[in-house]
């Protein structure tokens, strides 16, 4: 579940993690008002849960109230990276002396949370890496000692602060540490983290990730957002709701398959005769008649949707279960373009027994199959 | 020979009571698991195809001797068991699991890496050696054939795909692990590919990757220094776009890192033979060894 | 800090951890009222930071809200152990099948925390322990992992537990685990914890001390306790305001002594001879001038002072400022019994010589204090 | 020779800045003790009595190749203190601060258990070995004369009491070590017995204990098993009262168990003579030694 940024800093302020001070509006006039409140020049940032919103417009500095209202009226209704910006945050615009990258994330390699800072925020971290690794300094977290208020401090001096600087700022990687460890965040970045010409390091932007898998431990958080935990269109949420895996893509094939990986590997299998997919949906393990024909269902409602393509390596889930899906969702009507099935494996017989007494073709292995829909759609076109 | 589980392994099934549970303990037991024990706190006493319940793991493993736990229990309490079987010497822990939150992903996979215990998964289908008839996982067993080939994969129905056309092609596998669909698995590809160099009959290797994570291009420079006998790669989701989930939590294209494009390159790198499309894995097996 | 029994349970039910209905009561009046509100059968008990005050007579039962009302009297301004009753606990009269113990404290020896728990609760765990040693279970804490939920429902098990009462035991005692890492708990117990007829466990008492050291930590609990951690008579509190340890005893002699071991030990000596120490108080390590005055003058406040022994031991002190205390306590007059005076180490002589300037006498071995100081009191007397 | 520190020990002061730090680094130089190095976060660059401070400990070990460590740091910060100076491998760890919860304090023996470091205290006085003219703590130096009698004991000032007692009856000790007066302390009593166990130029031991806990009696049956030289012994707080804590957190007789009569009992009955007043400590090791 990804936060926005004024979440973010709603939980950073519970840690008493400094954050500039302002405030969140949905509309111009509201932007005004937070701008009168905070009392001096202030920046003007939208809130979408996508990075590079500086680049892509959605960050602009006013000087008064009146400017404030006008970056928001520019910034609301705007879309970055295809997402709607439907709130901007409002907060005083820092005397900056230095902009710093903190985060704190998992390396899947250790197994382990892994802290990274950087003297030279600002910038993307990625960016980082490939210009000036050297800048990057990284420790990774015992898991079983948690991050150590020593260790905090031995990131700021290895980033090349001194003096209070290093309880400064070590101090506030100990709190970002203890919101990822209270809150199963698999993922947070300030940057720019703000030291300002007056000496305080301040929290000037905010991402905060939480685990999906781990919300089961946190609906008092979800509560008190008052959302839902993912933005999603309609299909992605029904996909969901259902327990499927589900991703809209460019092409126009839909690929209707159980397990992640024969799904991946089916949408490569297309690719490989020069389709596209429009879509990944794994069925997951041991789906029945009911579970694939809803996956055929929500395929259809995208409307990019050209041909669809089921395959199904049958281990638990059974063959014949799938056909009789299919042959539900085909009596129904949602079956509009044409359809190739591929299904081998558990009850093989019997599925293709039924495909077959209601004339519907089959085929025996994933490249037939992937062969097949790809001209199959370009007979359509 | 096998790695991991072989004749001699003796399986507490946790979480034996409950759906998945008691259906793949079924399947299993008609596979020809040796399956001794079941655990569900506050149920001892009943039995599941003639299995008997324990209350806790401790028990079980004390009155039936076991050696090595699956775990079917639901996600917010499966680290705990994991926990439980690891306190337990229990050796190798199958956590068939998915949705497992990653902080108690990382805090099982440091325990038992302190005890010297091998994780695998979560969010797998297992692991199943055929020659001795051993299936810990939740895997068809009938397309996996006994033999010489051992086969490691971090997606479930992909694995059964490849190992059903390795079967057809008349190659049998040795051990085939699934290494789980999560960014944090307890066994890593790098660490099976370790495993099965110490098996004397293991003969050539299957990789099966998929996109996320740098774990492919590690066991690839492995295997270029270390491993000398034959081994075969496939990564699906070549045509997976970046910032994309592409359903398994760890296949994910982030930043630079993880593309197929890279993992491939590893590999031929590393004079692994890629396949295009899974069918060709049992070609190019037979062409290399 | 020893919470009281009504403070205990407001900490368990943020950790939802089952309480009886009821609440608290300073008056016969309103405990009248709140058996009203419990509707039931109720238990009044006096709230006093002492175990044993059932025995003391500090439980009673009521069935209707004025019998409450008249327990409450009766109980409201007891003594118990030497405490006076200020406040009552109104609880519903649980209907019991059985009363178990739960408790955890601090393994001295492992160095670990060890959660304990037996099926025959009801009686202090000491009697249990000597009368039924083979019904209490023990089980240490893994200071990296924390105690788990298998282990918990371990505990459950072993104390006999079957089917369901597994599940809930076990999340009881993994509730007071999270208690007592959450709020750095020295002592924890429930005893009794009731299984009631209907199948549900409930903490009918509470017993929760919070490691002094840890305070620092835990402000918010003091803060939404609204009192001082300490119940303390007026000498003590100004002891632990001076940082002193400080004890009252039986006898009659203050002994003022430099760290607790000597004190101990000097209180041991005066035993030898045949007296009976009155103080016990420790000045600590480095006491100025003004803190051996500070001594003198908390000491001579309890009425059972009949003779002072100070015994110094210098090290960090220096005998020269313990003469110059002494001497600045006597031109004030608080030295309004015999003084003895043993004064060694650091700076003796010079100290010796202002005490030898003012005609105080003093001792060179703690063994001649000792006897010295008891032949005075028997000479008082 | 002697035990845990000797002339090549190289200490390092953590929360020399501070006014006890600074003080005792005073005294500790002006003794003999050989600090390389100091470490106050923020405040590198200073000088302390001439010694460099660093920001960390790993900056000040590196620098200045130290061994061990004595901390001086404020109790709510003591525990990362110890942290820090275990994960540099200082051994041993000198945690001088008192007030340490108790929790902290339970973390730091843990981890310093798991990597084989001694931990001694917290609210200690520290150690001393007179004949390598190193002190790493706050006791008086003068009231230590080397020789041959290992000294340790859960209080500070009764220690020197006894040290003076010794060294005016012209006896020596190897090493004295404060053990700690909170109940929970790294280095226990125990312990200390095995490792002067080892030491071959010890060659009777002082064994001062006191109200609380049972660390005396443990110490008593080791001692009566294996451990054949002279052991003489002292408990205060014979006259202390059930229930109230004595000074020190760990000098508290809570129930049946920590009364001074069981620990004397327990000495009596492993062949140890225990002193009635600390003066008699000198005279029982003159006679048997």
């Amino acid at each position: 579940m990804k936060l926005f940024e004024h979440e973010a800093k709603d939980i950073f302020r519970i840690f008493k993690m400094p954050t500039p001070p302002g405030g969140f509006a949905k509309t111009p006039a509201e932007a005004k008002k937070r701008a009168e409140e905070v009392g001096k020049p202030v920046v003007v940032k939208a809130l979408v849960l996508s990075g590079k919103r500086g680049k892509a417009g959605g960050v602009k500095f006013a000087d008064t109230p009146k400017e404030a209202e006008k970056c928001a009226e520019e910034i609301l209704g705007m879309r970055i990276n295809d997402l709607p910006v439907e709130a901007v945050l409002i907060e005083e615009k820092l005397d900056i002396q230095q902009e710093i990258y903190a985060g704190i994330t998992i390396d899947r390699n250790e197994r382990k949370y892994i802290v990274i800072g950087s003297a030279a925020g600002g910038m993307s971290i990625e960016e980082l890496a490939e210009e000036s690794p050297e800048k990057i300094v990284k420790m990774h977290v015992d898991p079983s000692l948690g991050f150590q208020a020593y260790e905090a401090r031995e990131m700021a001096i290895s980033m090349g602060f001194r003096g209070k600087q290093i309880n400064q700022l070590g101090s506030f990687f100990l709190k970002l540490w203890n919101i990822v460890d209270a809150f199963d965040v698999e993922l947070t970045e300030i940057n720019p983290l703000i030291l300002t010409k007056d000496g305080r390091f301040l929290a000037a932007d905010a991402r905060l990730n939480i685990d999906d898998n781990s919300l089961f431990r946190h609906k008092d958080i979800i509560e008190k957002l008052k959302r839902e935990p993912i933005e999603q269109n309609e299909r992605e949420r029904l996909a969901t709701e259902n327990d499927m895996a589900y991703v809209e893509l460019d092409g126009d094939i839909a690929c209707i398959c159980n397990g992640a990986g024969l799904t991946m590997a089916t949408l490569d299998a297309v690719s490989v005769y020069g389709g596209k997919a429009s879509t990944f949906l794994d069925l997951g393990g041991g789906a029945d008649a009911e579970r694939v024909e809803r996956g055929i269902e929500i395929a259809m409602m995208y409307s990019n949707v050209k041909a669809i393509l089921v395959n199904i390596m049958g281990g638990i889930t059974r063959c014949d279960e799938v056909a009789k899906g299919i042959l539900s969702a085909r009596a129904d009507g949602d079956i509009k373009v044409p359809l190739v099935i591929r299904m081998v494996g558990t009850n093989e017989e019997e599925g293709q027994e039924l495909l077959n007494k209601a004339g519907i073709p089959f085929l025996k292995t994933m490249e037939d199959a992937a062969s097949k829909v790809v001209e199959l759609v370009k007979e359509v076109a | 020979m096998a790695i991991l589980v072989d004749k001699d392994t003796r399986i507490i099934v946790q979480g034996i009571t409950g759906g998945q549970g008691t259906f793949h303990s079924g399947a299993m037991l008609e596979y020809g698991t040796k399956i001794v024990a079941g655990v569900t706190p506050g149920k001892s006493g009943e039995q599941i195809h003639g299995i008997p319940v324990f209350d806790s793991v401790r028990e079980a493993k004390d009155a039936r001797d076991a050696t090595a736990s699956i775990i079917f229990v639901p996600a917010p309490f499966a680290g705990d068991a994991a926990l439980e079987a690891i306190a337990a010497d229990l050796n190798p822990v199958v956590l068939i699991t998915e949705h497992v939150p990653v902080k108690d992903e990382i805090r099982v996979i440091a325990e038992a890496k302190r005890k010297g215990i091998t994780i695998i998964g979560p969010n797998t289908p297992g692991i199943i050696t055929p020659g001795a008839k051993q299936k810990v996982g939740i895997m068809p067993g009938h397309v996996f054939s006994a033999g010489e080939v051992g086969l490691m994969s971090r997606s479930g129905t992909l694995t059964y795909e490849i190992a059903a056309g390795m079967t057809n092609a008349g190659i049998g596998i040795s051990t085939a692990i699934g290494l789980g669909g999560d960014p944090c698995v307890g066994l890593t590809t790098i660490e099976a590919v370790k495993l099965f160099e110490q098996d004397k009959d293991t003969k050539a290797l299957v990789l099966v990757g998929e996109i996320g994570g740098d774990a492919e291009e590690r066991a690839a420079a492995y295997v270029e220094k270390n491993y000398d006998l034959p081994v075969v790669g496939f990564i699906a989701g070549r045509t997976a776009p970046p910032g994309k989930r592409m359903g398994h939590a760890g296949a994910i294209i982030s930043g630079s890192t993880g593309t197929a494009a890279a993992k491939i390159k590893a590999m031929n790198d590393a004079g692994i033979a890629v396949a295009e499309k899974p069918s060709d894995v049992a070609r190019l097996l037979r062409e290399n060894m």
